[in-house]
């Protein structure tokens, strides 16, 4: 085990993201108990390690396209906290005034462009997205998260030829949980090495450990590097593993308790932690701070949450178009 | 020979019948199998019949849409079960430009004897993308037969018939209607040319279908208890469409409120406007009104989502403006 | 300043314009550049804009489609062409569900600025697979914005102001305008919101759009001459729909027959036709009648296909009988 | 230039249906020029050596799914030219009644699935049907026939899934004659060997020279003997051309004169009649006596759809459904 290559400062930042998703996503599932959250609700616990060392590697310009498993995307982008949960619990304070709910958070203030509902949904528009940045000059790109169930999908496709045949500036992120519902990954594809798939088009690929926030985190930050210095898109298959069920409506059916538990003792949060206090850069006093400031963040959180108002139900037609004038 | 049956059981049983009866039905789609269908309507299936016949695919809608009109074609009899409706519009191409078209542009020499069963419509906060009704679309379309059962009899008994239909018949399953139970008494919904009176009556005909006949039953009821006797009619066939069933009845009863929960620009309930407009006009008492979805992609919040929708509250206030001669 | 122009001509000039005003605006899609179109449309605006702005796309409809969304929440002003409306079923889920969805489902944060360019319609025997008309379906979906432009001046105007406005608008080219020749005179098809009396008249309206049009306008003179005078309104605006003109029209005229293109069941037609008997049921002296394609996929040989559509001569006789008074 | 290794019937033979093709195509150019046959119609000419090399390795059990570039698929298949013209002319002798004309020629004689003018909508149907043949325990496999254009369509990449997980018995033969409409393959596709994306799918793949009748016929036997073995699905990719344009609207633009004429040096008829001229296994006369026989079957074919009558216009609506006891 080598050490974590990155100052105190990074390295705790790192350990708090995750900590923050962790912990986010199970007062959700507390939260959906007693239904205050609704709808689909789709956990990324066990995965955290790949949205924080991903999304560190990204800058302010940068447009991020996601799935319905986004919460943790959305709150290391930046969306604060309360204005997620809010939003799932449909509040007019939420980041879309409750009408996109766990699947649909969308931030203007951070180009965070969904949460979409549609597998490989996502796809196309990111590599629209890429192909205006480079139109308009600008420096961004773009970072296009899904998971390998969306690799079927002729969106997938389409979406990785376009942007390639451009050279488009895309960072696709295969999110390989090995699941998609209750398919495993040998069950939907003939080629079960992504990266592969994704040097089929050209494109340069490169598999990584998702369950290390330090490889994902080097890895995307060179591949956003390469894509930034305009040598079009790039593709990573991060490994990574759910360790909740689909949703909330998945009895779980089609894996092994085993298989869950050989994962979980590659738990991204305690293995960087390990690696911290191992190397003397992290204390467990430090580790408990963390634990209290995002207690604190998040009981603050699901306060603003309930107290938040409801959007007037006469409202319901606004933003059906841009109103005259706006835009 | 009567038992209580959820819509989704009668669904199940309806699937294990056309597997038992007939070895070329094979059931193919996103997690029928080993997850046991996103809304545990194949539940168990896979272990009865095994992963040839119980085939989960991988998520491409055009593709496996698209296999299932080839496996038609070669001989088997798919039923093939997409997820949603709104995933449906991936798979649209193969639906609409092949299997519709395949008889009538083959001269008569090819058919598509193939079942697509998906889930529609809102009610569950699932939002934008997981909410719609596009019921109206499908019916749109020669070739295609689609059928909306909104009863556990229907659930039960309109899928066999389906199965052996020579061309591609289309079954939409409101999500809301799943849990919903009754007891079943067998043969009743074996028919899949008619719609059906669901309540007698003589002061309105409100005619709705699939997951809008419980709302319309229950403003029925609402509207029977202050002294209006609405006759209900359920459609369960879209296309052919059975007119015969609701012009009857508006005949009779000179007005008529059609409840769906598709958008309203465009709907189908647009649709039975007109027939009843080109066949009945001089029967009419009133114009005939609409109670449909607000124009808005659907909405996740609770109270935004049933503002949305078309509620009970909302089809006997319309219903009773309707029998006052007001217009709308 | 007035010219004589096809709408094909039309069409590229508004291009050309859309072009050279806004630097934000592309044209993407199938061939649209070095082919210069498969109708011929873009012809030239390769050499004049070069590769970046008059982008040949792979054949993907779903995945350019849905980079057109992506480019236009970027910042990109894209004018994405689908060559024909068939084609279009491969690209409805980006439409629906992302496109349209996309303003309302994220709080009013995103917009989507983007123009789609179709073909649509029958009429040149090219058969099942391309010669479909789906306008209702587009027009049935909120969030999008449907146009018909079904003259040259239409063509030449309309595009400007889709291409300015910040919602998703989808334009609609019948395949068999694109020769139709006139005199072209500027600025009176910019609004984007009304439709339009194309010929005033006192005995009937009909009421119709896009590819109709002119064997509508023919069917008028036919009528006229026989000393029936029908006005006559071009919709124009499929989405949001401009029900005033016609309403207004019915009022006077008493009496409506809609002629389009689509299939009869669930065809735009139906939908005014709803709106009619909604609004203006009281000065109806007579049903409203539709005139539409034949249910059926369209054949190739050529007396099948006009046996398929709406044709001047059943248009005259369903007026005359609207006229006398018989129901159809 | 290495011996044919045919006889000189089974040689014979492969001449003579290259120049049904060639000629056919030819008599329907001039039949478009008369407005005998309207809509869009796509010629065949320089390709035959696909359809033809590829086909008589089919057997009577199998079936064949094609593109709106199909006559000559059709012809080599059996359906009698007189059936395909009468189509063409809008008949009711036409082999679907007049109703699909050139873009959709269908026969369930000889399990001719179409004609298909969905670029792409024919790859999986051809999966479907090859399911079909698997689970009923049928010897038979498909021939699915598709242009190079239709790579980029999520169709293509949804069906190769399928076909290849599910090991289905089709052999994709993909007709790349570089150009689709007006785009070329490397304006299209980020990866210019199709072999490779074909490969992406775990699928064998093999390139094969499109003009030499022979290297096609062998290709196509062996694949075909492999598929038919049970091996799974394979892809030939079959580099052709075609020397006229698109379609009859097409102005032919975007390649040069120079192009085509270094195409037609290698044409697939010549070069086949050159060798076997050349080792002795046929003389001008046995040619001229082909030519003769085509041009007969082919006048007697014109008269024939000249002389059929129409559809009366009154059986329009005749089977958009099946009729009540039919099947
Ligand atoms: C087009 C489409 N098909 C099906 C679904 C239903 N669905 C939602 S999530 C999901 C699984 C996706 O798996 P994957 O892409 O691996 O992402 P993960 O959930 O594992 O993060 C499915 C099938 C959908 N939302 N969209
Ligand atoms: C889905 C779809 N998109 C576009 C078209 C229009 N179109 C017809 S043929 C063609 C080119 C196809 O090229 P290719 O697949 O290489 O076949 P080829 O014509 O070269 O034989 C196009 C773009 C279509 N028919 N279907
Ligand atoms: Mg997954
Ligand atoms: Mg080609």
């Amino acid at each position: 085990m080598t050490d974590v290559p990155y100052s105190r400062e990074f390295a705790l930042d790192l350990v708090r993201e995750m900590l923050r998703i962790r912990r986010f996503e199970e007062i959700c599932a507390e939260l959906y108990g007693t239904m205050k959250i609704r709808g689909f609700l789709h956990l990324y616990i066990g995965e955290e390690a790949v949205a924080v060392g991903v999304l560190r590697a990204a800058q302010a310009k940068d447009a991020v396209v996601a799935t319905y498993r986004e919460h943790g995307h959305a709150l290391v982008r930046g969306i604060p906290a309360k204005v997620i949960l809010a939003e799932m619990f449909g509040k007019a304070s939420g980041c879309c005034r409750g009408r996109g709910g766990s699947m649909h958070l969308f931030d203007a203030a951070t180009r965070f462009h969904g949460g979409n509902a549609i597998v490989g949904g996502g796809l196309p528009i990111a590599t629209g997205l890429a192909l205006a940045e480079r139109m308009l000059a600008r420096q961004g790109i773009v970072f296009c998260f899904f998971g390998e169930g969306a690799v079927a999908e002729g969106a997938f496709h389409e979406s990785m030829n376009l942007a390639a045949l451009w050279r488009l500036p895309v960072l696709f992120c295969c999110e390989n949980n090995l699941y998609a519902m209750g398919t495993s990954l040998a069950r939907s594809e003939s080629q079960t090495d992504l990266c592969v798939k994704a040097g089929s088009y050209g494109m340069a690929a490169q598999p990584v450990d998702g369950m290390d926030v330090v490889a994902v985190h080097e890895a995307a930050k060179s591949a956003a590097e390469a894509v930034r210095a305009g040598g079009g898109p790039r593709f990573l298959e991060l490994r990574t593993y759910r360790y909740r069920a689909h949703s909330m409506f998945d009895p779980d059916l089609y894996r092994s308790k085993e298989e869950i538990e050989a994962w979980k003792k590659r738990g991204p949060l305690h293995g960087l932690t390990g690696r911290l206090k191992a190397q003397g850069s992290m204390s467990e006093e430090d580790f408990q701070r963390l634990e209290a400031e995002v207690r604190a963040e998040f009981e603050e959180a699901v306060a603003f949450a309930e107290a938040a108002p409801l959007e007037p139900a006469a409202d319901l037609l606004r933003d059906v178009y841009t109103p005259a004038g706006g835009a | 020979m009567s038992a209580r049956l959820s819509y989704r059981e009668a669904m199940r049983e309806a699937l294990r019948e056309a597997l038992l009866r007939d070895s070329r039905v094979l059931l193919m789609g996103e997690d029928v199998g080993m997850y046991g269908g996103s809304y545990a309507v194949s539940k168990g299936l896979l272990a009865e019949f095994g992963p040839e016949r119980i085939r989960d695919t991988p998520l491409s809608e055009l593709g496996f849409v698209g296999a299932g009109i080839g496996a038609a074609l070669g001989g088997l009899r798919p039923i093939v079960e997409i997820m949603t409706v709104n995933f449906s519009l991936l798979a649209l191409d193969p639906l609409v430009n092949s299997a519709a078209a395949m008889r009538h542009m083959s001269g008569g020499q090819f058919h598509v004897p193939m079942v697509v069963r998906m889930a529609t419509g809102a009610g569950r906060q699932l939002a934008a993308q997981h909410s719609h009704s596009l019921e109206g679309w499908y019916a749109h379309v020669p070739g295609l037969k689609v059928l909306a059962p909104a009863t556990v009899e229907d659930a039960r008994d309109m899928l066999w018939p389906a199965v052996q239909d020579p061309d591609p018949v289309v079954i939409f399953e409101h999500a809301q209607l799943y849990n919903l139970e009754a007891q079943y008494r067998p043969g009743s919904g074996a028919d899949i040319t008619h719609g059906r009176v669901r309540r007698p009556g003589r002061d309105l005909t409100l005619i709705t279908f699939g997951g809008s006949l419980p709302a319309t039953l229950q403003a029925a009821e609402t509207l029977a208890a202050a002294g209006i006797e609405p006759e209900v009619v359920d459609l369960r066939v879209l296309r052919p469409l059975d007119e015969a069933v609701f012009l009857e009845s508006v005949r009779r009863t000179h007005r008529a409120l059609i409840v769906e929960e598709e958008w309203r620009s465009g709907g189908f309930a647009a649709e039975i406007t007109a027939r009843i407009m080109e066949q009945a006009f001089f029967d009419l008492d009133a114009p005939v009104q609409r109670v449909c979805s607000a124009e808005v992609p659907i909405p996740y919040a609770k109270h935004l989502e049933e503002a949305a929708l078309p509620q009970p509250a909302a089809i006997v206030a319309a219903a009773r403006r309707l029998v006052r001669g007001e217009a709308a």
